[in-house]
């Protein structure tokens, strides 16, 4: 080593300093960086750095066949995938003017509620640590673990389930699923007791999350806040419901929020949501049996498949906000441009950076996991 | 659910709760790998017994994880569409995304639950495998992802062509089959996975996947650019070619129903829609500006004979083409009734072939009008294609008699406008197509005169079996209402007071003897009897080489009463090169193939 | 607000064309210089305040980029996708727009996107700099003319393997026949047929080792 | 295959060296800390594999908060190349004996990000690879069979040499820092001195200069005093 690099670092006209949180960090979400500027342990500015899980997907996709994209899009957020996939799938069907069948969608509608069930259990956990509580990270990862099993019986893989494909989904369910993913339901919602004892009613939980980068709903739409996040801020706003697609406009289900735009807000809501999206599940364990039906719209053969010009923006709700897919095609057998807008560009840039200013150093990390920011959304 | 206040405070106490947890089971897993789901996407196995070599799965692996290697020991077969080509994948790239199990044509490629594979930083060799039956490390393990009914990515049926009934087709030579629209013809050759192995088994290597594709993409003209680039009989084999490319498909060597593309009608589709004149401009493409000086006499306009010239007239030789007969086309036109090819597509093809600068001299008999010697002095080079065009006899006892006849004359009379003599009940003898065309025509005849077909016709070998006719043929015979009588030999014509009454067939036991040689053997006490007032013999035909003149057949070699030739077509005697039917067998896509050969010869003779 | 009376809002623009895709998504093509009225138009008078996203696509054929502001309302419960294009500039004259940052603030997240993987310049944006590409160096990279393949080609190194059965085979005669770069280099619309590729592979190893015939006799 | 390479290494003249060279060896195998860095997205796995459900524990296996605590590095995927420079000063800061493991396909050939301009390849081009894991990306259980064999070469080492591929890193310095130059600038430097530590570890051999330290020589320049002020 040489000492000689290791010089005093001169300090500006004011007792400001800066630090680097991450990329390597255990208080980062994924691999993502923030330059804070610090008076004490207040915030002064933050500036977020990205580019970490950069691997130019948009420019990948471009040079894939339509087909092969499947493969590639559900890396875009390593978390929730099963969003990804369904929101191309929906955007090339919408250029090639076909529909999925009828049981195709719902098997669809079914996928993104496990994901997002898995989603959110996920980053109960991460939340939790970040204000210093493993045993609620234990048990979101443990629960979470349990859908993705759920995940490998129906689409053969644990985590990238590359289960959509234009026209429908690839497989039939296997036998008896429906019944072990009413046992997984029933599960959960035995658990909830013990998530509310252990995280959600836990006074060190609550007295560190409340009021912890709070937003307010102009603030939020301002920003373009998308998702639980602004629903925290009180605003019912959900894509399931004001845009719908898939079969959602055919099941029941609130939308939860909440009034203050905390972490604790935010957090209320994911747990509510995710009590939503079991009861959604019921209602499709309920139907799917009676919807008989191919679940595949047969497409050209995915070799030589040209997918006619035109475009679309795909959006659905993600388990993060608003997850769009824009689409072009020039006509050929591969995208023209597909543009992903990740719900968590808007979450970890901006309004990572407006919240961070005037919050503590140690609730950096915390306001980072209440917004769910998923950096390779960003970097793409 | 109970809902949470925002503003409720839990007591301290509540996470205390949780300390019941203690007395719970854990939910640890044991150490070592979990058994995975049923479907899961493992490691690869590959079977390579079903495997064909496509390389379907290279094209579909969207991370270039997959490497065709050749495997010596597997045999291949063009024909077949058997390559030894078999994937390696490198797990260096692979996603395990299943696409290439999807898209296998023959289902040979597979994932198991195995999914445990590590390894020492400088073992990386293991990644890259070559799966067969058994995966990554040898063991067997339980299947995962496999392909079934609905993750095929592949449509497996063929579009229905349409075609006219029997009752309809009966009493006229209009052509059967409808052809495709353009929708279905978008649709049929959207099927196509590009594989190549149509192309390797045509003999003359039409670019079928290059072709496809422009149709699928709506570009006939580049469509018909394609086909020209390799065979000037487009047309004509477009409607009767033997489609070797379609028993090599890959399509086609799926389990269960998957039928290959139809490639042909695919083809006739290009060629019927797009203009006359479009297609000319097409195949004059690539002319040579300049002329050669050299001139080449081709005897016979034949598809062997007119494609050679036609090859040679673009490489800018001049090219006289000497027929016999008052129309070119050879047994395109005088061997296959209109019905399966109009004429008016055949003189298309011709005409395309003449605008291209191919000189014909009709009416022209080599070897009676003008000699062999003469024609070698006059030019630079001769090709021989005449044919095939004597029919052969069975030497049956009575098959001299003047009521039977060839399959081979009686065809060549019918589109010369000839007068057939029609008679109320013929017996075809011979299971190959020929026999079909006659018994076909000779039905159509007899329709148009009396009413009501009554031909039989009797083959040695099995229906279903070893029946040498195309199925399809098989089965507009029957419906047009001819009888087929399979495993029967000819025994004798039977002719009473100088008049042919019939045939007498009997029992085949066996055709081929130990050896593979032809030697059929008869259960002599099953005899049958034909009633027939025409016997009509089409077991095969022979070339009339008594045109070459005594001096040349002493000065070249021969193999079995065929000219001996190379690779090349090329026989003993330095300028002269014979192709087509004559010297190679037994189709039109063959001759053209040959034809392309012998010109290509010929070029690099001239420009030696 | 029912379909006349968005019209009605939208024909305030000049040279507009409105398409209605469904009922829940809008598309219309402005001028470039038109088009931030446009935005404010549809964000004053018709509640669209949700930026959804803003993308580039770059037509390179036609020398021209074009943005396209997808912009949400939550009381129409619509999607406007405004479309323009603008001149796509050349590398010393880079393509520049005009920034919607005051209309929009999540705009300076999709700007500054577009600055980096094409290089347009929005004037008025907040903050022109790179952001996820900082230690990139070359073009633009979602620019049509960068081909990042033969990028990757030539900047990386690939595993050269060389397992037991590769060799095994290879002492058979046969080995490795048709490498999955092979096929992509064909050509760019489509993947080209491999047995042509393999046809001339084989043919010069034939010369080569004067075997036997290949596929083509 | 590599060569074998001559290390200028004192002679140990204790009897009982082996006997504890053995020793610590055990007590290294169980007991690894493993650096909390999600380079790509098999980070996905390592939660559940580091929680109740498979519990890394059982093996000894901990994860870490900082690079010089930490004894695997574990890379999980793809490397963009910015997050190369920052996986490289994190392993150069690690102490000796450290130990990379390569997850998924894309640390050993592009995987699917092959055709990407902004990720590295190869990561044994910029660091010796302990073990290697197969997937894309791998179960929580072959993550528990990646460790289990990296515990295994770390006891056997003294038999089979596998457990000290870290030794690589500083013996073959300048054929891992030419890779890192072509890809990052000439004028690439850390601020670890990788030179001094094979030097204290006995470890250089010829190979350990060459012309690419003699780059980094000429460019090396001291830590400047940095101006500490967001723009």
């Amino acid at each position: 080593m040489r000492p000689e690099n290791y010089q005093a670092v001169k300090l500006g006209d004011s007792n400001e300093y800066e630090i680097f949180i991450g990329p390597n960090h255990p208080g980062i979400e994924g691999n993502y960086a923030f330059r804070l500027m610090l008076d004490g342990d207040i915030v002064v500015s933050g500036k977020a750095d990205a580019g970490y899980l950069h691997r130019g997907f948009e420019k990948l996709m471009e040079g894939r066949l339509w087909i092969q994209n499947l493969a590639i899009v559900p890396r875009i957020c390593v978390p929730d995938p099963a969003p990804m996939e369904v929101a191309y799938s929906m955007a090339v069907e919408e250029i090639m003017g076909i529909e999925a069948p009828i049981r195709a969608q719902w098997i669809r509608t079914m996928q993104l509620e496990l994901s997002r069930v898995a989603a959110h259990l996920f980053t109960f956990g991460g939340h939790a640590a970040t204000t210093g509580m493993y045993t609620p990270m234990f048990w979101g990862v443990a629960d979470r673990d349990l859908v993705l099993d759920l995940f490998e019986d129906f689409t053969g893989g644990r985590v990238y389930s590359i289960y959509n494909i234009p026209g429908g989904v690839r497989r039939e369910l296997p036998p008896e699923f429906l019944q072990k993913l009413s046992n997984l339901l029933d599960y959960l919602e035995s658990r909830q007791n013990d998530y509310d004892n252990l995280l959600f009613t836990n006074q060190v939980f609550v007295e560190r999350a409340k009021g912890c980068g709070a937003l307010t709903q102009s603030q939020a739409l301002e920003l373009s806040v998308t998702g639980p996040n602004l629903r925290a801020c009180g605003l019912a706003y959900d894509v399931r419901r004001d845009d719908p697609y898939l079969v959602y406009d055919e099941l029941e289900f609130d939308i939860p929020r909440q009034k203050h735009g905390d972490a604790y807000s935010r957090i209320l809501v994911r747990r509510d949501e995710l009590f939503q999206s079991i009861r959604i599940l019921r209602q499709i364990i309920e139907r799917l049996p009676s919807i008989k039906g191919k679940i595949r719209t047969p497409i050209p053969n995915p070799l030589s498949w040209n997918v006619r010009k035109g475009e679309a923006y795909a959006r659905v709700e993600s388990s993060k906000g608003e997850l769009a897919y824009y689409v072009v095609s020039d006509g050929g057998d591969k995208p023209y441009r597909v543009h992903v807008r990740g719900p968590s560009s808007m979450h970890a840039v901006q309004t990572l950076e407006f919240l961070a200013k005037g919050a503590r150093l140690e609730d950096v990390a915390q306001i980072m996991f209440s917004l769910d920011a998923c950096p390779p959304e960003v970097d793409r | 659910m109970k809902k949470i206040n925002y503003n409720d405070k839990g007591s301290i106490l509540n996470p205390l709760k949780n300390l019941q947890f203690y007395a719970r089971k854990p939910v640890t897993e044991p150490l070592g790998p979990r058994d995975a789901s049923a479907s899961y996407r493992g490691f690869h196995i590959n079977d390579l017994n079903k495997c064909i070599g496509c390389s379907s799965c290279q094209k579909i692996c969207d991370n270039a994880a997959i490497t065709m290697v050749e495997v010596p020991s597997i045999k291949e077969d063009a024909a077949k569409g058997l390559r030894n080509l078999r994937p390696a994948i490198d797990y260096g790239r692979c996603c395990w995304c299943a696409l290439c199990v999807d898209i296998c044509p023959t289902s040979a490629i597979e994932m198991t639950r195995e999914y445990v594979h590590t390894c020492d930083g400088d073992e990386t060799d293991s990644y890259f495998i070559f799966p067969k039956e058994t995966g990554i490390h040898g063991d067997s393990f339980e299947k995962g992802w496999t392909k079934t009914e609905d993750s095929d990515l592949l449509d497996r049926i063929r579009r229905p062509m349409g075609e006219m009934l029997s009752e309809a087709r009966i009493d006229n030579f209009d052509e059967i089959v409808d052809g495709f629209t353009l929708e279905m013809a978008v649709q049929e050759a959207s099927r196509c996975v590009d594989c190549g192995l149509c192309e390797d088994a045509c003999p003359a290597h039409m670019h079928a996947p290059n072709y496809i594709r422009s149709i699928y993409e709506g570009n006939l003209e580049q469509a018909v650019e394609w086909m020209y680039e390799t065979n000037p009989f487009s047309h004509v084999c477009g409607r009767v070619c033997t489609h070797i490319c379609e028993t090599a498909c890959s399509l086609g060597h799926g389990e269960g129903e998957s039928d290959p593309i139809a490639i042909r009608w695919l083809k006739r589709f290009a060629m019927d829609n797009v203009s006359k004149t479009k297609i000319k401009q097409i195949a004059r493409k690539g002319k040579a500006r300049k002329k050669s000086g050299k001139s080449i006499a081709v005897v016979g306009a034949g598809p062997a004979g007119l494609t050679a010239a036609f090859d040679l007239v673009k490489k800018g030789h001049k090219v006289t083409v000497y027929e016999s007969l008052p129309k070119a086309g050879g047994m395109t036109r005088y061997g296959i009734p209109n019905y399966r090819l109009p004429e008016d597509r055949l003189d298309q093809d011709i005409e395309v072939i003449q605008s291209v600068g191919v000189d014909i001299k009709y009416n022209v008999k080599v070897g009676t009008d003008i000699s062999m010697a003469q024609l070698y002095k006059d030019n630079h080079a001769v090709v021989m294609a005449i044919g095939l065009q004597m029919g052969r006899s069975t030497r049956i006892k009575g098959s001299d008699h003047k009521m039977v006849v060839k399959a081979v004359d009686l065809l060549r009379m019918i589109p010369k406008g000839d007068k057939v003599n029609v008679p109320k009940s013929a017996v075809v003898i011979g299971g190959g197509n020929v026999a079909m065309d006659i018994a076909r025509s000779m039905a159509r005849l007899q329709q148009q005169k009396y009413g009501e077909v009554n031909i039989t016709l009797t083959a040695l070998e099995q229906l279903g079996k070893t029946f040498l006719a195309d199925d399809e043929e098989v089965k507009e015979s029957l419906e047009e209402g001819i009888s087929i009588l399979d495993a029967r030999g000819p025994k004798q014509c039977v002719i009473k007071n100088n008049k042919l009454v019939g045939l007498e067939t009997v029992k085949v036991i066996s055709i081929f003897d130990a050896q593979g040689r032809f030697a059929p053997k008869y259960d002599e006490e099953d005899l049958q009897f034909h009633q027939a007032d025409m016997v009509i013999e089409a077991i095969g035909q022979m070339s009339d080489v008594s045109i070459l003149g005594e001096e040349l057949t002493e000065e070249l070699e021969w193999n079995r009463g065929r000219i001996q030739i190379d690779e090349n077509g090329h026989t003993s005697v330095e300028w002269l090169w014979s192709a087509g039917d004559m010297v190679k067998g037994p189709d039109v896509i063959n001759a053209v193939a040959d034809g392309h050969r012998v010109a290509k010869d010929i070029d690099r003779f001239l420009n030696k | 607000m029912n379909k006349v009376q968005i019209d009605e809002i939208l024909n305030k623009v000049n040279g507009i064309k409105i398409t209605h895709k469904r009922k829940t998504r809008i598309r219309v093509d402005v001028d470039a210089d038109s088009l931030p009225t446009l935005l404010e138009l549809i964000k004053g008078r018709a509640s669209y305040i949700h930026l959804s996203a803003i993308t580039c696509v770059d037509w390179i054929a036609d020398n021209q980029f074009e943005l396209v502001y997808h912009v949400w309302s939550y009381e129409e419960k619509c999607l406007i996708s405004a479309h323009t294009r603008i001149d796509r500039g050349s590398e010393k004259n880079p393509a520049k727009y005009i920034s919607v940052y005051d209309l929009f603030k999540p705009a300076d997240f999709f700007e500054r996107d577009i600055f980096e993987m094409y290089g347009v310049t929005f004037i008025g944006s907040p903050r022109m700099e790179k952001f996820i590409l900082t230690e990139w160096n070359g073009v633009p990279p979602m620019l049509k003319d960068f081909d990042a393949e033969a990028y990757v080609q030539e900047t990386f190194k690939w595993t050269d393997y060389n397992p037991d059965w590769l060799q095994e085979l290879t002492d058979q005669g046969g080995g490795i026949a048709v490498k999955p770069e092979d096929i992509r280099t064909a050509g760019n619309t489509h993947n080209m047929s491999t047995h042509r590729e393999r046809d001339k592979a084989k043919a010069a190893a034939v010369k080569a080792n004067d075997k036997m015939q290949g596929w083509k006799q | 295959m590599k060569k074998e390479l001559k290390i200028k290494q004192k002679e140990r003249t204790n009897p009982l060296a082996h006997v504890f060279d053995d020793f610590i060896r055990f007590c290294q195998s169980k007991s690894l800390f493993m650096l909390h860095y999600c380079t790509g997205c098999g980070a996905i796995e390592l939660p559940p594999a580091m929680t109740s459900r498979f519990d890394m524990e059982r093996l000894g296996i901990q994860p870490m908060v900082t690079p010089r605590q930490a004894d695997i590095l574990l890379i999980t995927g793809y490397v963009s190349i910015k997050t190369l420079k920052r996986v490289i000063l994190t392993y150069e800061q690690m102490q000796s004996p450290k130990y990379v493991i390569g997850i998924c396909s894309c640390t050993v050939n592009g995987g699917m990000y092959w055709q990407s301009y902004a990720t590295a390849k190869k990561l044994n081009e910029y660091m010796p690879v302990d073990v290697y894991i197969a997937g894309c990306m791998p179960r929580p259980e072959a993550v528990m069979a990646g460790l289990q064999r990296l515990k295994d070469n770390i006891r056997n080492d003294k038999k089979e040499h596998k457990g000290s591929a870290w030794k690589d890193y500083f013996k073959r310095y300048d054929y891992y820092l030419g890779n890192q130059q072509a890809l990052f600038g000439e004028d690439w430097q850390t601020p670890t001195d990788i030179i001094a530590e094979a030097k204290l570890y006995g470890l250089e051999t010829e190979e350990t200069y060459g012309k690419h330290t003699k780059l980094l020589e000429k460019h090396q320049t001291p830590l400047l005093p940095q101006e500490m002020r967001i723009k």
